[in-house]
């Protein structure tokens, strides 16, 4: 894909402006940073330190969710998994964080050859989802939002996507609201109804399987198809080789999410690991 | 005069701190966080003969206080170096020294001679240590006469500074150090990463796809001053120590242990600017003390 | 039936929780805070012929996610632990398993020829692995000839449980183990500790009066699974692993990479009862997915 | 010494009633416990498990200072110097504190042969001298307290003490209150003035020089005392056996302090090292 000049990154710390559960076990956190909320680009993420001793001991990575440049403040939208966002949930307003960022390239928009975009978000993978419909907004791009989750329960940021557009699908596995299933298939069906595709493309961030599948989809329907990409990293800023996603290119069978991603083209990735 | 200044061969460092090879890219990865001119050098990523894809994934894990790798050697091979990463390590104001590692003996002579060519390579620091190659490496590293075979050809090709990267993973790593220092290195450095494992009880899978990794970070600290000690013991030739570093206080307790330079590893990924950090701290550490040259401090445990 | 039990040799654990020597005294100590007969079986401090003071002070220092000790095998000699000691491990509902020492080759069979003699002992861990004694210790344990003969000798004397006692100081430990089961064990534990060393930058002075120790604790886990797994690979004997063990997760690890039980030490430290809150768990585990005999667990890692 | 027998020990996990810096760089904590409050003996030790963390990876012993049977709370004092005070600091009252304990031996008091006590309490050694002098008072024994500082800023507890005996002697190094220099010299100045030495005897806390010189000073007057010692304990239970202090005694060269201590006869220990 073509490639992006990710803005500068640099280690900075940031006032917690809020950090509260908005579903069960979910978290949004504000943070004061007028550099981030300026320059920040959709598909971005900072990496956190998340405590200041050795558990956990590397930082942990999360996507910019949403920005607001005139109130110099940036969001993150997390689940609470395991000892680094537990530890991230306990941090109170007022605290200073300390994060490296921004990082890593960003989804592409040209205006030019793109009039609407399907936002595929699966779980978390909402996160960049609302940064990204912004921007397109912006760019005169129309975003249709695609938002897969378990249960009625897990969505979040509802009221942000809403204030960007009215067209939001909505699917959960336990049918509690919306269609019941994957969210795949409502991309699935949607792209079916449609007359012509050239004027397309496709933004996804969620779990490996739900990327392979709409990866499958998008070349049915010839619809270009970004992807963004979670591994375990290590390092964040491309030094650790940890972050290795395989490729269907065997010239290059790797590619370093970090710092050539995490956005990619669909076509690029084997998912079949 | 620079108080921070410390001689390791030829070479005059203009601070005891490195960065350790693997952890620190080709030096670019970092420019956005500090000042890489800074550093009393900079050791790249081991480049072999051909390029090399690496390890398949997972290949890092997180352990208590540490971390687990298996890169494999991943790197872009001779050639992209020297056409695409040494433009950069040119322009820098600081020690260059190129991590170098072979497949079999003849391998490590022939990219060094490749090497010799290039301009600005200030040293070589030879990796016959790496856990995570199936030929070579750690094999080579844990038997004395390989490393003194290694040693002796590369001494006859170059002489640029040249430092042989030991392993922990051995009985008496002294031995291996004496017969590096017998056949003409310059200088020793220590540890590469402790052979180490990790198993993801949930899915009962090994956390590294390759199973065994290298383990890094604060974890090992102890044992790899226990080795410096006991290096420092048994050669007069300067030690650089590695392992665990995360701070000043570490790079002096290094030192104080035998140490004349330091790298600075897994600590890179936790905070960019670490060595930066590092080498103001040092400045400071030297004024409060009074201290005229860092270079007092090298050995100086009181016992 | 029990489905935590397992067997090492001619003995049946009633679960895989043993309790490292050297951290937990001669039990009597834990037994204010939860009842040891519950254990799979208790590991006493090593025991000499002779009584030993053991090392100066300072012998402990605090390391990250672990710690260094060179308490140098102090205990109260063979002839008070027969007395006043094995009145209370004999009076337990748990396997009770001595851990010996000699000096000399001949020491370690003159030790368990007295113990022979002794009641309520069920078994023998021979430690040929201390780290922190001049004679003896890891250079036995570092040679497999030395192992090979220790083991043979002590094999001829008893038929009680025999499980030697490895270290990880050594280039390849399945050479070591493979010597063990060669001559006649009938387990092999490991690690022992890792040799390491701080020093405390503001005094100059090291943090261990011996200068190098033992290290132990989390920091050593990932070395310790991996050698664990190294053995499994080599020999058929069970094996007891052990090494940074704070939880029944740890505990599922090891067993995982090849383990049939383990030991516990340096967590006693921290949380007195946390044996039996490992004991607990793993009945909880096996309840939870249904596991029949926790021995199903054993060498149980997919690839 | 006479051979004591400890109170059971065991893992409790109390309330922290109160955590509060009572002088620059020293707190007080108040904990909930019944148990402690009711039996715990001057002398003895809590260890306390600062983090649920490995930072730091040992517990950290403190002496109890005083203790409240009826109102079922305890207090602990404590100077903040490294990783392991420094988190018992944050510590809110209302959060849950793990600890072992009662631990050790514990001071010794024999009406039948002592009337009066002087307790020597050097810095933070003053912690187990208030539950001490409540524990000789309730035995007829009466207690006089030298308490030597650097500083009168340091000076903590002097309402506790106050409430329990009008006899208290100061020292600071500075001469900012009480003598000027140590506290040693006021004892030692105290017993030069006594006509008869057969009813009183010393128990005493704070740094090794301190004791050492006292144990001399004792030894010169033939009154016996009695130190609590501190070392590094990797487990406070007799089990590591990391805690030793030498001895004069050939044919038992180590005491262990967590178990066969924290008090010792001066004489018994060599203070040298
Ligand atoms: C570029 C990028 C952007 C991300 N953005 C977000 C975001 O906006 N919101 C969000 O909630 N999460 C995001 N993540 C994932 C997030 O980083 C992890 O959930 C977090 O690191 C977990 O840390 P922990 O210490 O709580 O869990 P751990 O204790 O480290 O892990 C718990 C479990 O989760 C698994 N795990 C940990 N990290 C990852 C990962 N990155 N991918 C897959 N599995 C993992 C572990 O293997 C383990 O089984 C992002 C990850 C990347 C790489
Ligand atoms: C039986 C006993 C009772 C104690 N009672 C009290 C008390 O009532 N109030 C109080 O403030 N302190 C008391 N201490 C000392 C207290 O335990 C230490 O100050 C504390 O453990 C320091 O922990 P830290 O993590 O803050 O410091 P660390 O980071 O562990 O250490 C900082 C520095 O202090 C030194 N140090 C640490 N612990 C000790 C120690 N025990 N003795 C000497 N030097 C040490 C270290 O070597 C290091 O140089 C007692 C100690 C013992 C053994
Ligand atoms: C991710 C990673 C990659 C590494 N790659 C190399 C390498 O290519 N060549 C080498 O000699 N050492 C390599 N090492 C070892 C380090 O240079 C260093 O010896 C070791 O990590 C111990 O230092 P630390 O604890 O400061 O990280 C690597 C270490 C890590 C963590
Ligand atoms: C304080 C201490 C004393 C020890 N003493 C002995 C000993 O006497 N004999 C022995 O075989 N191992 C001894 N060990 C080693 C332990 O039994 C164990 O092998 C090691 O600590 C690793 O396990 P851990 O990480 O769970 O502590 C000792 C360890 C510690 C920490
Ligand atoms: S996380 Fe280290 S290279 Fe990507
Ligand atoms: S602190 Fe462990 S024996 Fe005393």
């Amino acid at each position: 894909m073509k490639k992006t000049i990710p803005t500068d990154s640099s280690i900075h710390t940031g006032e917690v402006l809020f950090n509260k559960e908005v579903a069960p076990g979910i978290c949004r956190m504000r943070i004061f940073h007028d550099e981030i909320a300026r320059t920040s680009l959709p598909g971005q993420f900072i990496n956190i330190r998340v405590s200041n001793n050795m558990e956990p001991f590397w930082r942990r990575p999360f996507s910019i969710h949403a920005t607001h440049a005139d109130e110099h403040w940036f969001d993150i939208l997390y689940r609470v998994i395991g000892i680094g966002t537990q530890k991230l949930a306990f941090v109170k307003s007022g605290e200073i964080i300390n994060f490296v960022g921004p990082l890593g390239n960003h989804f592409i928009a040209d205006p030019a050859i793109t009039k609407t975009s399907l936002l595929v978000g699966g779980g978390l993978g909402i996160a960049p989802m609302v940064i990204l419909a912004h921007y397109l907004i912006q760019r005169n791009i129309h975003p249709i939002v695609f938002y897969g989750v378990r249960s009625q329960s897990e969505l979040c940021s509802l009221p942000d996507l809403q204030a960007l557009t009215s067209d939001i699908y909505i699917a959960t596995e336990d049918g509690s609201v919306g269609q019941t299933g994957y969210i795949t298939e409502s991309v699935d069906a949607f792209l079916r109804q449609q007359t012509q595709y050239n004027e397309l493309n496709i933004y996804a961030c969620g779990p490996n399987p739900m990327l392979d599948r709409l990866g499958q989809i998008a070349e049915l329907y010839h619809v270009p198809c970004q992807v963004s990409l979670e591994t375990l990293m290590g390092c964040g800023i491309g030094a650790c080789l940890g972050c290795g996603m395989k490729t269907r290119n065997s010239e290059k069978p790797y590619v370093y999410v970090c710092k050539e991603g995490p956005v990619f083209q669909a076509g690029e990735i084997d998912f079949s690991e | 005069m620079n108080k921070l200044a410390v001689t390791i061969g030829n070479l005059t460092l203009k601070n005891p701190i490195l960065t350790a090879s693997g952890t620190f890219g080709y030096g670019n990865e970092y420019a956005p966080y500090f000042d890489v001119s800074a550093l009393g050098g900079l050791i790249s990523k081991t480049i072999t003969l051909n390029p090399r894809a690496g390890n398949a994934f997972p290949r890092i894990a997180e352990t208590p206080s540490g971390m687990l790798n298996s890169i494999g050697l991943a790197n872009v091979g001779i050639d992209a170096f020297i056409s695409e990463k040494m433009p950069y390590l040119r322009s820098l104001d600081t020690v260059n020294i190129v991590n170098v590692a072979g497949f079999t003996i003849d391998e490590y002579t022939e990219v060094v001679q490749r090497l010799e060519d290039v301009d600005g390579i200030d040293g070589y620091e030879v990796n016959i240590s790496c856990p995570n190659v199936k030929e070579g490496g750690v094999a080579f590293g844990s038997n004395p006469n390989i490393t003194a075979k290694i040693t002796a050809n590369l001494r006859t090709i170059t002489t640029r500074c040249l430092i042989m990267k030991l392993t922990p993973n051995v009985t008496r790593i002294s031995d291996i150090a004496r017969a590096a220092a017998d056949a003409g290195a310059d200088s020793v450095s220590l540890i590469n990463t402790l052979v180490g494992m990790a198993i993801d009880v949930r899915t009962r899978r090994p956390k590294l796809a390759t199973i065994t990794g290298g383990l890094s970070g604060p974890a090992i600290k102890p044992v790899a001053i226990a080795r410096v000690y006991e290096v420092a013991q048994a050669i007069s030739l300067p030690i650089i120590g590695i392992g665990g570093i995360m701070n000043a206080d570490d790079v002096l307790e290094f030192m104080m242990a035998g140490a004349t330079a330091v790298q600075v590893g897994t600590a890179n990924f936790i905070d960019p600017d670490v060595c930066m950090t590092i080498i103001n701290d040092l400045h400071s550490y030297c004024e409060r003390e009074a201290i005229q040259s860092v270079g007092a401090v090298i050995g100086s445990m009181i016992m």
